[in-house]
């Protein structure tokens, strides 16, 4: 009797398999907390680099341990978070991000005088947020996730107090992302209203077998307000340049790729698993509309921040384009995308991050003239990450676009292809023009050129690493997306276990 | 099986000499590049004499295949040469002459700072010469054709600081490529019908088709692009305007190339193709009127013309207009005989007037001479007798050749006759012209008083005073005199008592083949009807008349009378300043296509389509797009209200859409 | 010997061997000389491996030689799949040719930047002969696209006075134009699932791709308009002299030498080899454009002011030349387009490069600047004016030949362009040899030009090589025709079919 | 019965909604609010939710609401100036909004058509909640104080006063 | 109809109205605290239809998220506010039409 009670009691806790199942977090987590405790008890000037040191080692244990949680891949904590290799890839490229940006922070925080403690902390919390986004299957974690990564970013977005932008940034991430989090709720609302469920399997089952109420539409509708807005794409990008150009470089770097990518895994999983056609033509005229603001925006930009504010809304246009495709092809080619674009927009603002110097003071095209000159190695590696956003050969921006434009010509999406690669005509002016001003034009005013620390170097190196083998072997990344995407698109199709009932499918398959 | 001639030899040899000169010439000294640009010119001349000895033996035409030069799919031309009693007098006359004038040129030019790049040039211009005579198809001719002229361009252009220099030489070329894209087309048409460019094979193709009785049939067109080209080449109507200006050059340079080799191109040309002349009537008639104009037009403007170069130059223009005469009424060999003869006394009076030039220290304009037949009585002679072969008195080279041409021009149509009569008249009367007013009267120069400054362009000698050539120029005038006085008896004909060997010897190539002549070709001299013999002679008496006349006109106007051209010029003077100003015709092309062309390429074109249509269209794509995106931007108000005011906006539009589409399901 | 042995790798070799090159010049230390010697060196050697190509290449057999076909992309099904046939052959020597002349001719006129200024002229060639080698349609573009940047760059910072509006407009123009080639490509991938050119070309030769008669012509027009603008054909040619006058010497050699025969060549190999129905029906056009191209860069050649933007021009009208011989469909036409892609890439590369001494010696351009040189410099003056022979197409020299057999071919497809195009022979005349007249004739008008001194040994090492091979290939061209001709005639084997399946309707 | 207190707090709720948009001082908006929340928990008892309504009155009227009131007091907010911002919000948004609700309106009726809530039709009580909240929602109920750690500490570091160390960076 | 049975839409239209309110205040109201709350108020929207369809379905998933909102609403409430300060203390003003230094 008591035995049975102790057995009932031993199945309704958590198993060992679910803890690894969310092992990335757990440690990031910890690393978290333990760098804000110990923060009151060091001094600034150790602060800084010990916890900065510590943050990266937490994102380096967080991604071994993403190998940990890849071992066993399925459901856990009763369907709230699902690890397949689809999670395991976002896993890796989030944490990465993380990491990447951790390391371009040290010298930029030094130099900005920003408090160590809270910052590395916060950035390891929202990547947790972000990391749940990509695995979790129910709703209200999605929710709670979205919520973590998001307000992390609002802070971090306005650290640089003292400065009136950042503040302003700040306020405007914060204001609108809540106000389009509302949003996003109500759509989790009325979805619940139409289904009588939460959790993405049961909708999507609920949606096969029954009927598609009309109520689903508008859910779906507001829902995509949401993460649309998460992702910067038309119309609700607007808030993008704004906030690129207040936040700290650094900062930027993350926001533009990391809950990008994390909210993209999203949308995916929402896409594909809440399988309303009707989302469709909004996903085209969408991405159509983000191309093409976003690279006519950015013609006339002047501030670099604000130049790659636009450009990102752009390549939200692109990456949509993806979604718009066949499922499978559609969604790997989004996941590389998302890869190579973390990878070359990181690198670029690490450099921008160090141009940008004392209180951000040089971010405009005139700062950059002549820089071939004073930081020729530094230049160089921006005018790769640059070319590589323009998607020229060589560098995973390329390849990118051509999976992405190769999967929309596949499901005979010609006109978004026609619409997309005319963007990516235009789109080559403006990156160019960073590149003009840096080695065809002669500096006019003198701007301070200290030597990039050891560890810009590395992140640097990162990211150029990165971007050149995605640009040449993109293979290896691409088949891993491809056979997670195809996981993820065949789940989307019925299966009976998705539906039972929710106390027992705990079990470690 | 003929034996091998090495005939690539005769073009290769100048050319060898025109590298070495070219390379090693600037550093070594006058004698060296002497020698070597006679040797090489002279053992051409030699090598030619040997082919010529050992041609009774050949069977003819003789071909000799030499290399590959362009294989595309079927199509093929390679460098071969051909070898028939035509390319064999063409041959002689272009490298003895040729020998001849380099001799001169020693003389003539010892004193210019740039003595090897001339001889370079003279080397260059017999192998372009030789590779045209010899060339066994029309494209290796049109090798030569080109190369020609190109060596005229470098050569008029000689003293490039002198921008008349320079211009002339632009000039030319380009009127020759004018002519050449004629020459071309003609290719392109050969190749089309034929597909090939070998004249044997060529002419093996075109002797079965009928003649083209009327109406402008492949062959006509074929002919008269041919005759385009030959315009170009040989200065006739239209394309004569770059041959007085070609006078630039140094005198050796006009004897040669515009005298007695080069120009006479076009008519070899036209014999060469004879073939297919003799089937387009139609093309034959647009030769010989363009011949008979030339002609007469260009003599008349030699009237008026008192640099002594320019006369003779118009006269070469008028001369050749002879030849195409005859080769337009089918007399071929009556006009390579002319060729020939006209070869040396024009070179002749090339050289004599050079001569004179050089002792008149560089003056060219007659009224600044006179009297100098004591001061220099070897050039003197020399000119007279080149004089008098030209004008046509009986007895010497010109008057053979031209009685023929008029003679076969009468029996085609009366009018070229009469027109060519009129013409022997109007040559006499400027040449003897020129003769009295060089030689005769008194000095009307000054070059006593002035010393002759050495870099003046005739790079004359140093010293003043006006002398006697030096032998080595001498020697040539010797020879091509009394080659323009004896050249004419090789083809005496017979009403003269002659047998004309020389239209016997050429027989073969043009008659050979006449299986069906139009009315245009004459019958073979020997076959020729006894009764029209004496009428033969009646026309060879009104010719040796009118000579006379000429001379007499031209003894009363400027030996006994010397102030009556005055007067007759202020008397009608309209006429004279037309003929002064050679009719306006440089005028006339600038206006209507230098100026336009210049003009509208720089207005329309450049100015015009490239920078205010297609760069403009560009430009603005570009400004558009920076404008649109400026506007676009205003989006980006920066207010939050605003910013929510779109989500919110965009938020009603998806509603509202998905709502349609989920009713519309 | 082991050249059968070197077959497979040999384009490997000589296509990475100068970004190899390129990437060890990052890591020498900053002095210049070493630099210069160091790209000399191995863009020789380039050019002495890429000898082993023709020597060894088997004349008068078609189809493509020396190829190597790996998987490079699974999916998707990207092939490294390299080899040359009779054309893309002496494209790629001629790179390999004109490169260690550029480095010669930037002996002594780059002075600052020196090192990325060969780095960049290094990953060029690379880019520039795999362009030529590559036989997989997405490694094409991948070569294609890589062009962009090392010229902009080029341009860009080594160039003159506007040199970031030349810069810019050549990017753009080619950029945006080159994207409509790769939407093609995309639809081509997708609806045969290979990149490769032959298995495509065969599949469109079977008619066995999906709704392809309903995209050809989209498609055409999407590859003819990357190539046109490339080539340039009127009326997309206004980024050409512009972008020559801001280059730097070697930039305008490589530019026109071979950036603008990519286009050509692209034409030759892909809008014939895959669109042969296409291009037939869109010929007539595409011949009018050309036509005019020919006569229109003749006639505002011959105004220019600037000897550079005219050189640019007689470019403009020489690539005419090239595309209505292609279209031509023609034996004769098609060897002479080819021909005179590579007389073209000599003699206007050898005028460059003359045209970059004067600059050196006075900084400008200006025609109106000069006069009367001939007298100061005469083995200049004697260069100049044989590489100007060979540009006006003198018989014996190697325009000539190009010239003619385009003209040959032309006519016999369609005379009255023939004919027109024939003018060209004129115009060349009039714009060259006034341009000569003006600059090298005359009395010296300007004491400045009394000061200038005769062409230099390294220049003359950079210049004479030029004016050699174009005499060579106007007395030989049998050496370059025996290659090409089977080539030819393979490009021209589908016309064959279209015109019989044209009698067949 | 229930349909009039329905009635009742709905007014309310509409009232003060209304009024939130209506004053122009945010301490009356503030309060306003509370109203709503206040009305809100009362819907929630209707609806059987007690759990949900005791925390709407605890946390939200409660602690949120007394945070508001706070940091209106701390920055003394006055009147709000009615200055003319944005005419998009206005003139796009505002329309877009009314759209927008009247078709999800209309779309809602459609959705629930004549179906009625049954009087305290509660699923389970408190203790069930509890076995959702701590057993099926375990990860997201612990996943939260991450939430929470997070706001606590951007409230630090935003909030707190710049330290004179980190001295304005220029 | 029985008089204790409220009907389901009557709720929901309720929620929908606050909804809106919240949205419209946000586009109206200037004062950034105000602005907030109105966002406040969509939240309290979205919670009663979360609690009515909880009803509805008989599923108490919807009462938890409730929960859940709630939370992250008191979350969101501390660095709002916080920002709003920081704003405050760079700005010194809440008027959000002020707030426009980042723009074009």
């Amino acid at each position: 009797m008591i035995a049975h009670t102790l057995l009932a009691y031993s199945q309704a806790l958590p198993q060992s398999a679910d803890y690894q199942r969310i092992m990335p977090e757990i440690v990031l987590t910890i690393f978290g907390i333990v760098i804000m405790a110990l923060d009151p008890v060091l001094d600034r000037e150790r602060s800084q680099k010990v916890l900065g040191a510590l943050a990266l080692t937490g994102a380096l244990a967080g991604l071994a341990a993403v190998g940990c949680m890849a071992q066993c891949p399925g459901l856990a904590f009763w369907e709230m978070v699902q690890v397949d290799s689809f999670s395991v890839f976002f896993h890796v490229l989030v944490i990465a991000i993380a990491a990447v940006v951790i390391l371009s922070s040290y010298e930029y925080m030094a130099v900005q005088r920003i408090r160590a403690g809270e910052y590395y902390a916060l950035i390891l919390f929202g990547t947790v947020g972000m990391a749940l986004m990509s695995s979790a299957v129910e709703l209200v974690l999605i929710f709670i996730a979205l919520e973590i990564s998001s307000i992390s970013s609002y802070v971090l977005a306005g650290f640089r107090r003292n400065e009136a932008a950042s503040a302003e940034a700040s306020l405007k991430y914060f204001l609108l992302g809540s106000f389009a989090t509302a949003f996003f709720l109500y759509g989790v609302a009325t979805m619940f209203g139409a289904t009588g469920s939460t959790n993405i399997g049961q909708i999507s089952h609920a949606l096969q077998v029954g009927p598609v109420p009309l109520l689903t539409y508008v859910s779906v509708a507001f829902m995509f307000v949401g993460l649309g807005f998460k992702v910067a794409a038309a119309p609700f990008h607007i808030w993008t340049p704004d906030v690129y150009e207040g936040a700290p470089a650094p900062i930027v770097g993350l926001m533009s790729t990391g809950p990008k990518a994390a909210a993209f895994a999203v949308l995916l999983r929402v896409v594909y698993v809440i399988d309303v056609h009707a989302l469709f033509w909004v996903i085209w005229i969408s991405a159509a509309l983000s191309m093409t603001l976003g690279n006519i925006g950015a013609l006339v930009q002047n501030n670099v921040k604000r130049l790659l504010g636009y450009s990102s809304i752009a390549h939200a246009g692109y990456l949509l384009m993806a979604f718009a495709a066949a499922p499978a092809m559609g969604a790997s080619a989004a996941m590389f995308y998302a890869a190579s674009y973390a990878a070359m927009n990181l690198g670029a603002f690490a450099v921008i991050s160090h141009f940008a110097n004392a209180g951000e003071r040089y971010v405009t095209l005139e700062d950059y003239e002549g820089l071939g000159r004073s930081y020729p190695m530094l230049a160089a590696t921006l005018t790769v990450f640059l070319i590589s956003l323009i998607g020229i050969p060589v560098t995973s921006g390329f390849f990118a676009k051509f999976y992405v434009f190769s999967a929309a010509v596949k499901s005979n999406l010609i006109w978004l292809t026609i619409i997309g690669v005319l963007n990516s005509g235009i789109g080559a002016y403006y990156y160019l023009r960073v590149i003009v001003m840096m080695y065809m034009r002669e500096a006019r005013r003198a701007v301070p050129a200290t030597p990039a620390p050891f560890t810009l170097r590395l992140a640097l190196f990162v990211c150029l690493v990165a971007t050149i083998y995605l640009g040449v072997f993109p293979n290896g990344v691409l088949q891993y997306a491809q056979s997670s995407a195809e996981q993820l698109v065949r789940r989307s199709t019925p299966v009976p276990t998705a539906s039972a009932p929710t106390t027992t499918v705990s079990q470690v398959p | 099986m003929n034996p091998n001639l090495n005939l690539w030899l005769i073009p290769v040899l100048p050319l060898a000499g025109a590298a070495i000169n070219g390379f090693l010439g600037k550093k070594s000294s006058r004698t060296a590049v002497t020698t070597v640009a006679l040797f090489f010119a002279g053992a051409a001349f030699a090598w030619a004499l040997v082919v010529a000895a050992r041609f009774s033996s050949l069977a003819l035409p003789h071909e000799e295949p030499f290399a590959h030069w362009i294989r595309s799919g079927n199509f093929s031309v390679d460098f071969a040469f051909y070898l028939d009693q035509l390319s064999l007098v063409m041959l002689l006359i272009v490298t003895g002459v040729g020998f001849l004038i380099h001799v001169y040129s020693v003389g003539y030019m010892w004193d210019d700072p740039s003595y090897y790049r001339f001889f370079t040039y003279l080397n260059l211009f017999m192998f372009f010469m030789l590779t045209l005579v010899l060339a066994g198809n029309y494209l290796q001719m049109f090798i030569g054709w080109e190369g020609v002229g190109l060596a005229s361009y470098l050569l008029i252009g000689f003293w490039f600081t002198k921008d008349s220099a320079a211009s002339a030489g632009k000039k030319a070329f380009i009127v020759n490529r004018i002519g050449d894209f004629g020459f071309l087309i003609a290719l392109f048409l050969l190749i089309k019908h034929f597909g090939s460019l070998n004249f044997s094979q060529v002419f093996e193709a075109v002797k079965p088709l009928a003649p083209e009785a009327a109406g402008v049939g492949l062959l006509t067109t074929i002919g008269i692009l041919l005759m385009v080209g030959a315009a170009g080449k040989s200065a006739q109507i239209p394309l004569y305007v770059w041959l007085p200006d070609a006078m630039e050059g140094p005198t050796p340079v006009s004897a040669l190339i515009h005298a007695a080799t080069m120009v006479t191109a076009g008519v070899y040309m036209i014999s060469r193709s004879h073939v297919i002349f003799e089937r387009a009537p139609g093309a034959l008639t647009v030769v010989a009127v363009i011949g008979t104009l030339t002609a007469f037009f260009a003599a008349t403007i030699g009237i008026a013309q008192t640099d002594i170069k320019k006369v003779l130059a118009y006269s070469t223009v008028s001369q050749l207009g002879y030849m195409f005469m005859a080769c337009g009424v089918g007399a071929f060999s009556a006009g390579i005989f002319h060729l020939m003869t006209h070869a040396f006394f024009k070179g002749l009076l090339f050289l004599a007037a050079g001569s004179v030039i050089h002792a008149v220290g560089g003056e060219q304009d007659m009224r600044k001479m006179g009297g100098l037949r004591r001061k220099i009585p070897w050039t003197f002679w020399t000119m007279t007798a080149g004089t008098l072969a030209i004008a046509g008195i009986p007895g010497l080279a010109g008057f053979f050749s031209k009685d023929e041409i008029l003679w076969r021009a009468y029996q085609a149509n009366w009018t070229y006759w009469l027109v060519g009569l009129i013409t022997a008249f109007i040559t006499s009367f400027y040449m003897f012209r020129l003769w009295f007013l060089t030689f005769f009267g008194e000095y009307r120069g000054e070059v006593e008083a002035r010393g002759h400054d050495t870099h003046d362009a005739h790079g004359g000698h140093g010293h003043g005073g006006i002398h006697e050539s030096p032998r080595v120029m001498v020697v040539p005038l010797v020879i091509l005199a009394i080659l323009s006085v004896i050249g004419g008896y090789v083809g005496v004909p017979a009403s003269l008592g002659g047998s004309n060997h020389f239209e016997r010897f050429l027989d073969p190539v043009f008659h050979s083949q006449a299986t069906s002549g139009g009315e245009a070709t004459a019958p073979p001299e020997g076959r020729e009807p006894k009764t029209e013999s004496s009428n033969e002679l009646m026309f060879t008496g009104i010719s040796v008349v009118v000579a006379f006349l000429g001379f007499g006109a031209a003894w009363l106007l400027y030996y006994r009378r010397p102030e009556l051209p005055g007067r007759i010029a202020a008397s009608m003077s309209g006429a004279y300043q037309t003929l002064v100003h050679k009719y306006y015709v440089d005028e006339i092309y600038a206006a209507l296509f230098v100026r336009p062309l210049i003009n509208g390429s720089t207005r329309i074109l450049w100015q015009g389509v490239d920078r205010k249509v297609i760069d403009a269209a560009v430009n603005d794509a570009g400004y558009g797009a920076e404008h649109v995106s400026d506007e676009a931007r205003h989006m980006q108000s920066g207010n939050i209200r605003s910013y929510a005011g779109w989500v919110a906006a965009g938020c009603a539009v998806i509603v509202a859409f998905m709502i349609w589409m989920g009713v519309g399901r | 010997m082991n050249g059968d042995g070197l077959n497979s790798i040999i384009l490997t070799l000589v296509t990475f061997a100068p970004l190899a090159g390129g990437l060890l010049l990052m890591l020498l230390p900053r002095r210049d000389r070493d630099i210069r010697i160091f790209s000399l060196v191995v863009s020789l050697l380039t050019f002495v491996m890429s000898l082993h190509l023709p020597v060894y290449f088997r004349r008068g057999q078609s189809g493509f030689q020396f190829s190597i076909d790996k998987p490079w992309i699974s999916t998707p099904n990207i092939h490294y799949h390299m080899a040359v046939d009779g054309i893309s052959l002496w494209l790629v020597v001629l790179t390999t040719f004109l490169t260690p002349l550029c480095v010669l001719i930037s002996w002594n006129s780059v002075h600052e930047r020196v090192k990325e200024f060969f780095i960049l002229l290094l990953i060029l060639e690379t880019a520039l002969i795999g362009v030529f080698t590559s036989l997989d349609l997405f490694l094409f573009y991948f070569f294609w696209e890589a062009t962009l940047i090392p010229m902009a760059l080029l341009i860009g910072i080594f160039g003159h006075e506007r040199k970031v509006y030349a810069a810019v407009k050549f990017f753009m123009y080619t950029m945006v134009a080159s994207v409509f080639m790769l939407a093609a490509i995309l639809w081509l991938y997708a609806h045969t699932g290979t990149f490769d050119f032959v298995a495509i070309r065969d599949q469109v030769a079977a008619g066995s791709i999906p709704n392809f008669p309903a995209a050809a012509q989209w498609l055409f027009l999407g590859f003819f308009l990357a190539f046109a603008v490339k080539v340039p054909l009127f009326p997309f040619h206004t980024w050409l002299p512009d972008a020559h006058v801001e280059a730097p010497t070697a930039g305008s050699v490589l530019l026109a030498g071979v950036l603008l025969k990519m286009g050509t060549y692209g034409m030759l190999r892909f809008n014939l080899g895959l669109f042969p129905e296409q291009s037939r029906r869109n010929a007539p056009w595409i011949m009018t454009l050309a036509l005019i191209g020919i006569i229109y860069g003749a006639l505002v050649a011959m105004v220019q002011p600037n000897m550079k933007k005219l050189i640019a021009y007689s470019s403009v009208s020489h690539l005419g030349f090239v595309v209505l011989g292609i279209f031509s469909f023609t034996q004769a036409g098609l060897n002479g387009a080819m021909f005179v892609m590579l007389a073209h890439g000599i003699s206007t590369g050898g005028l460059f490069m003359l045209a970059g001494i004067l600059h050196e010696r006075r900084h400008t351009y200006e025609i109106s600047e000069f006069g009367g040189l001939a007298a100061t410099v005469p083995v200049y003056a004697a260069s100049y004016l044989f590489i100007v022979l060979a540009s006006v197409g003198l018989p014996l020299m190697n325009g000539f030949i190009g010239e003619f057999l385009v003209l040959t071919g032309a006519f016999q497809a369609r005379p009255v362009y023939g004919i027109l195009a024939a003018t060209g022979v004129i115009w060349s005349a009039c714009y060259l040899l006034w341009m000569y007249q003006r600059v090298f004739y005359g009395k010296i008008t300007q004491l400045k030009n009394n000061a200038i001194g005769d062409i230099t040994g390294v220049e003359r090492l950079a210049v004479w090589p030029c004016a050699l091979v174009a005499l060579v290939m106007g007395v030989a061209p049998i050496l370059w025709l025996s290659a090409i001709d089977p080539a030819v005639h393979d490009a021209l084997a589908p016309f064959v079919q279209v015109a019989s399946r044209a009698v067949g309707r | 019965m229930n349909l009039a207190l329905f009635l009742i707090f709905g007014a309310v709720c509409v009232a003060g909604a209304v009024n939130l948009l209506a004053q122009r001082h945010p301490i009356n908006s503030a309060l306003s609010l509370i109203a709503v929340m206040a009305a809100l928990a009362g819907e929630y008892l209707l609806l059987g939710a007690e759990f949900v309504a005791a925390v709407q009155i605890i946390v939200y009227a409660g602690a949120v609401m007394v945070l508001f009131v706070f940091v209106i007091m701390l920055l003394n907010a006055g009147e709000e100036e009615l200055t003319k911002g944005s005419r998009v919000a206005i003139f796009l948004g505002v329309p877009g909004v009314l759209t927008g609700g009247v078709l999800t309106a209309w779309v809602l009726l459609r959705q629930s058509r004549g179906e009625t809530v049954p009087a305290g039709a509660l699923p389970g009580p408190p203790a069930e909640l509890a076995q959702w909240l701590f057993h099926d929602f375990l990860l997201p109920f612990e996943v939260t104080s991450i939430l929470v750690l997070i706001a606590i500490m951007g409230a630090v570091v935003l909030a707190s006063k710049p330290d004179p160390s980190e001295r304005k960076a220029d | 109809m029985n008089p204790s049975q409220v009907p389901l839409s009557y709720y929901l239209l309720l929620s929908g109205f606050l909804f809106v309110c919240g949205v419209l205040g946000f586009l109206i109201k200037r004062n950034i605290i105000t602005i907030f709350m109105s966002i406040e108020l969509m939240l309290n929207g979205v919670n009663l239809s979360f609690v009515a369809f909880a009803a509805h379905w008989h599923a108490l998933a919807g009462q938890v998220f409730v929960f859940f909102v709630m939370v992250v609403a008191a979350a969101e409430a501390a660095v709002g506010l916080a920002i709003i300060i920081a704003v405050f203390r760079t700005r010194e003003t809440l008027n959000v039409d002020q707030v426009n230094l980042l723009k074009l």
